[in-house]
């Protein structure tokens, strides 16, 4: 009765899980949505303009260098898209349109593609289309849509950029109070890039991914709880929230960092890359020239995955260490 | 001298102005050596020495053997000549003594001669440190600090080299094409690290 | 047989291989610390590659004429020495003439002393070819060195500052990209360049096939 | 002893356990014809004792075991010995078989259905050579020949003996069924290779999704005497529960050392299936001639587990259990995570056989081959601790020496890696592959 059937033959094993890459693209995109959607609602018109043309900018030199590279068309695994919304959600909201193309096209051209495509590149594309464009044009890449005024009138950057260059004295006299700071802190009506302000609403999408089995708990915990215990340590209670909720710490370390491709692969070694992006995250914030160290310290930290994983290699079974 | 000039001091040879990703000195032996990271180790460690060592050696003989015979013209041949016969003699002695270590660094050391890491950061320590107070010591250390970030570079690149082995990267980028482009991301994400300050 | 085809061949041939088939910097991939450090300025690439032009020269030409006087042990320490003296005299003549761009990239034309590509050609041609054969390969390298070091700076001026040997050539109203000019833009421009090397090789190729 | 709750990594594919309905065995009717290849079990293939020709009945032993391992073949069915020839082997492709044309009279050698009481009283040694005579392998696909699995070396004494009723694979039910329709005889068997062994316990693993048949089992414990050091576990339900190592460790705590065996931490594991044949051989004296097999998957239309004949072809079974009209897309010996694709439905089912499946192409989705992205999810999901992305990235390189370096070797294919592995990639395939070429090199250095 089985003659006319045609019987495939494969190796083991012949039933897969229902989670495809192309699935896990997709969640994460819309995991983002409701942080795109605050972005826009709090910086304006100009943010969605930013967004599509980061997205539009990724498809389109993804379609092209898969035409060039000979390679079947690979627009529709979300890897793409994925990358320029991340891209866009991490660009400060009135960007000229033509560097946010620009990014969108290194982000897939260089990071990407050069390396071979999709699961070969060392740099997370979307951070280091970011700071690309940061090394390119430091000044429109540094000027914040103002939503704090100063009493007199000087308009104010980020939190971080002000606690940075103008001290904690300046930054209560814009926020009256801890709690009015923290609160708009985590709803996101602060000044920053479209995407990384809401730290509420990201939150909630980082949630959706643990559960959706995404991405595991190792990165973003210990990626956060070593931002949590440095902060305590150079800004005492006050610090934990603010560093926190402030700046691209949240995104990043749901987002950003965990991205597979660029992460380790054992568990032992995301702990250890998770511990070195928030080691330097404060380095950066604290020390360094920039107010933001998110996406330094996980590029930096991309490149030292390699030997991160050479040195964190899981145990065998019935191996003795 | 203290510790925070030797933070500082180690923070810019390291991170800000590493010598690969800022300074572009070095990247013939960068390129070449860093295929694996066993071998980039072991030419890591040799470059920390004999920077370390060559620093020392360089400073003493500008500050106290051409400045005063008026001989500072004579640089470059003193130094180069310097170095050459260091290296030479610390092949020597490793080969007599510890015959491990040379086994394992040897193959490197000739590489190193010709290194313009080394050169260039004896010439960097006259520039920055001749009258300084304590130049001894920064020299030396700047050399070490040198070094590290050197090495530093080296284990990023092979750790990275070593993954893109399994990257089927375009046929055009193959070879040096994409160690140059990894070059230029790492030394984005490098970018970080500017305006440093204590 | 080799020694008559090498004199059909010509001089020519010894003169053009620097130019493309043997280009120092992206093919040979020799010499790049110079090339990436001084060629965020069209200017400061040119005298990087006349400083370094005349040092290959002089050099390749005295060892091609003492290569009979030295021993063959001390050889690349003799080599070193004549290289040494002449990037010194480059460097005085340099600082007399042009102090402005010396003093810009004083430290990477020292370093010209342990470029790969001068102690390369003392070893590989010069102290094995005559001063006519040895100074053609200087010409030719010397050329090939300054046109891609002229290629890296010119891509790297225009888009990291818009404009080209000082004049602007982008309006000012267009953002240059600055990160050209800074080291990522270095590394990125010789990359792109040498990825383009070897597709037209890789093209070549197949149309020879 | 404290049992660990469970192992390391591992998978939770849909189990697909009920389509059998009631586990009930059902009797297969003898085949027309019987495909008994010589190869059954691990080790070199028996040599015949018939020829062509020659009259056989049910249970004549038709060829003999050669070497030490090496296992006996009996008839399945009465009739004449028709041919000894190459025909389709669902493991190997194609082997030497003897083929047996029935006489529909299903006459045994000897009556199999009284139980013989005082076998209780028999020596070790005897009861291996009754074991040894009746043919018996690991049935739970391993096909190891049971008596010498029983037999260890005096240097390395079986304290713990394990019963492996944790029949992890989805779909499969065989064992399941087999435990609840012969609990007592089971125990019966665990009993006698405890004394073979001279065991200190014996521990009964049952997954926690066969509740029936913990409590059955329990229950009996209570009821039966003479039955000391017995005890029944449940265990996790988890994807590969039942692979030997992390039964152990699952159990014990201990992990058997990497390219060892279980008897290097004293413990030896029998399967279910396993037990009871040897259960009939030596109290019924009856050889392995017939199996439970579960008949399943949703190209079926009435999946079930039959007790059947080795030899039986495929194609009987399927045409008797029916097909659906949903396209198929692959016959599978075993579970859909350790089976192996058939090309034909001409092989007949040997001693090896737990189950057959008849997979729509729903259930055996094969999606889009896209590149590792590196997520992880499979050096999580492995149980022996590897990173299979890594190895058969390696191996597709072939870089055979660096993946047996981050140890290729150590992997039991058990496909966990291959299931959870978001961008379709065949991991598993290039693991093989890898260990086949390790092994080709290492054997073409001797």
């Amino acid at each position: 009765m089985l003659k006319d059937k045609h019987l495939t033959v494969t190796v083991s094993p012949h039933i897969k899980t229902a989670l495809t890459t192309e699935k896990m693209m997709w969640i994460v995109s819309c995991a983002l949505v409701p942080a795109a959607g605050a972005g826009i609602y709090f910086f304006g018109f100009h943010a969605a303009l930013v967004i599509t043309v980061c997205v539009v900018s990724s498809l389109l030199t993804e379609f092209l260098c898969t035409l060039l590279m000979k390679k079947p068309a690979t627009i529709k695994d979300g890897s793409a898209f994925l990358t320029g919304l991340l891209l866009a959600l991490c660009l400060p909201p009135e960007l000229p349109l033509w560097m946010c193309a620009l990014g969108g096209f290194f982000s897939i051209a260089v990071t990407k593609f050069a390396f071979g495509g999709l699961g070969y590149n060392i740099f997370n594309p979307a951070l280091a289309g970011r700071a690309f464009l940061m090394g390119a044009f430091a000044k429109e890449m540094t000027t914040w849509k103002t939503l704090q005024v100063f009493p007199d009138g000087i308009t104010a950057a980020t939190p971080l950029n002000l606690l940075k260059e103008q001290g904690y004295d300046s930054l209560m006299k814009v926020f009256d109070s801890h709690s009015h700071l923290f609160r708009e802190l985590f709803i996101g009506r602060v000044g920053g890039s479209i995407g990384e302000t809401s730290a509420g609403l990201l939150i909630i999408g980082g949630l959706i991914l643990l559960f959706a089995r995404i991405i595991t708990w190792h990165i973003p915990v210990s990626y956060i709880f070593t931002v949590m215990v440095i902060s305590y340590f150079t800004g005492g209670v006050f610090g934990i929230p603010f560093h926190l909720f402030s700046g691209g710490l949240v995104l990043g370390a749901f987002f950003m960092a965990t991205d597979p491709v660029t992460s380790p692969i054992t568990p032992k070694g995301q702990i250890i890359f998770g511990i070195g992006c928030g080691i330097l995250t404060m380095l950066i914030r604290i020390r360094g020239g920039y107010p933001e160290g998110v996406c330094y310290a996980i590029l930096l930290m991309n490149s030292v995955t390699p030997l991160i994983e050479r040195y964190s290699k899981t145990k065998i079974f019935g191996v003795k260490r | 001298m203290t510790l925070g000039q030797i933070i500082a001091l180690f923070m810019g040879s390291v991170f800000v102005q590493n010598f690969i990703f800022s300074r572009f000195l070095g990247l013939c032996p960068y390129v070449g050596v860093s295929k694996d990271t066993p071998s980039a180790m072991g030419m890591g460690f040799a470059v920390v020495f004999v920077m370390t060592t060559a620093s020392a050696v360089t400073w003493i003989l500008y500050r106290y053997i051409l400045i005063p015979f008026d001989l500072t013209y004579l640089k470059i041949v003193a130094f180069i000549l310097v170095i050459a016969s260091f290296v030479q003699f610390v092949e020597m002695f490793l080969k007599k003594t510890f015959p491990a270590l040379h086994r394992s660094l040897g193959i490197y050391l000739p590489l190193i001669t010709t290194n313009c890491a080394v050169l260039g950061v004896a010439f960097l320590n006259i520039t920055q440190f001749e009258s300084e107070s304590y130049g001894f010591a920064k020299s030396t250390l700047q050399g070490f600090f040198a070094g590290i970030g050197f090495m530093l570079a080296m284990l990023i690149m092979s750790g990275i080299r070593e993954k893109l082995e399994y990257a089927e990267i375009p046929e055009s980028m193959k070879g040096l094409a994409i160690v140059f482009v990894t070059a230029g991301l790492i030394s984005i994400a490098f970018l970080g690290f500017s305006g440093f300050k204590l | 047989m080799e020694r008559e085809e090498k004199s059909n061949t010509g001089y020519l041939k010894e003169l053009t291989k620097g130019f493309i088939r043997e280009n120092p910097i992206f093919v040979l991939c020799l010499g790049l610390c110079p090339t990436l450090a001084v060629s965020n300025l069209v200017e400061n690439a040119f005298g990087m590659g006349i400083a370094f032009f005349f040092v290959l020269l002089c050099s390749n030409i005295t060892i091609s004429l003492v290569q009979k006087l030295i021993p063959d042990e001390v050889r690349i320490p003799c080599f070193i020495v004549i290289i040494a003296s002449f990037v010194t005299v480059a460097s005085l003549l340099m600082q007399w003439f042009i102090p402005d761009v010396y003093a810009r990239m004083s430290l990477y034309i020292n370093l010209i002393v342990v470029n790969c590509i001068i102690l390369g050609r003392a070893e590989a041609f010069a102290s094995k070819n005559n001063v006519f054969r040895s100074m053609l390969d200087a010409i030719g390298m010397g050329i090939g060195f300054t046109a891609g070091l002229f290629i890296i700076s010119a891509i790297r001026e225009v888009t990291g500052f818009g404009t080209f040997l000082g004049f602007r050539l982008i309006p000012e109203n267009i953002k240059p990209i600055t990160i050209m000019i800074l080291a990522p833009g270095a590394f990125f421009t010789i990359g792109f360049l040498m990825a383009l090397f070897n597709l037209i090789r890789i093209k070549k190729g197949k149309v020879s096939k | 002893m404290k049992a660990k709750i469970t192992f390391k990594g591992g998978i939770h594919p849909p189990e697909n356990k009920d389509l059998c309905g009631e586990l009930s065995i059902k009797d297969f009717p003898p085949p027309g014809i019987a495909v008994l290849p010589l190869q059954q079990s691990l080790g070199s293939p028996s040599e015949p004792v018939v020829k062509k020709g020659d009259k056989v009945k049910k249970g004549t032993l038709i060829a003999r075991s050669k070497g030490y391992i090496s296992a006996n073949l009996h008839s399945s069915i009465s009739g004449e010995v028709i041919d000894i020839k190459k025909a389709p082997h669902p493991l190997l492709g194609e082997a030497n078989a003897v083929i047996i044309k029935s006489d529909n009279r299903d006459e045994p050698e000897k009556d199999y259905s009284t139980e013989d009481v005082s076998a209780a009283g028999l020596s070790s040694g005897e009861i291996l050579g009754l074991i040894q005579n009746a043919g018996i392998v690991g049935l739970g696909g391993a096909t190891f020949p049971a008596h010498v699995k029983l037999n260890p070396p005096p240097d390395k004494p079986v304290k713990t003996l394990i019963i492996n009723g944790a029949e992890c694979e989805p779909y499969l039910a065989s064992d399941h069924s087999l435990m609840l329709n012969n609990a007592e005889q089971i125990l019966k068997g665990a009993v006698m290779i405890k004394k073979i062994l001279n065991a200190e316990k014996c521990l009964i693993a049952i997954e926690e999704n066969k509740k029936d048949a913990v409590s059955l089992f329990r229950q009996k414990l209570n009821s039966l005497k003479d039955i000391a050091g017995l005890e029944v576990l449940p265990l996790n339900v988890k994807y590969p529960q039942g692979a030997e190592k992390q039964l152990i460790y699952t159990l014990t705590g201990k992990e058997v050392p990497s390219g060892g065996l279980p008897m290097d931490i004293s413990v030896l594991v029998h399967n279910i299936g396993t037990v009871f044949a040897i259960y009939e051989a030596v109290f019924l004296k009856k050889p392995l001639f017939e199996r439970v097999i579960t008949v399943s998957g949703k190209g079926i239309k009435n999946p079930a587990n039959w007790r059947v004949r080795i030899g039986t072809p495929f194609k009987t079974l399927i045409n008797h259990s029916g097909v659906t009209d949903r396209t198929i897309k692959k016959l599978i010996m075993g579970g859909p995570m350790m089976g192996l694709a058939q090309y034909t439905d001409e092989v007949p089912v040997v001693k090896a056989t737990s189950g057959i499946l008849l997979l729509t192409s729903e259930e055996a989705a094969a999606f889009e081959h896209l590149p590792c992205i590196r997520c992880g999810k499979c050096v999580t999901a492995c149980p022996m601790g590897l990173m299979p992305a890594e190895i058969s990235k390696m191996v597709e390189k072939g870089r055979i020496d660096m993946a047996k370096s981050i140890g290729l070797m150590d992997c039991m294919e058990c496909g966990s890696c291959n299931y959870i592995c978001p961008s379709g990639t065949n991991l598993l395939q290039y693991i093989k592959l890898g260990k086949y070429e390790y092994m080709r090199s290492k054997n073409a250095k001797r």
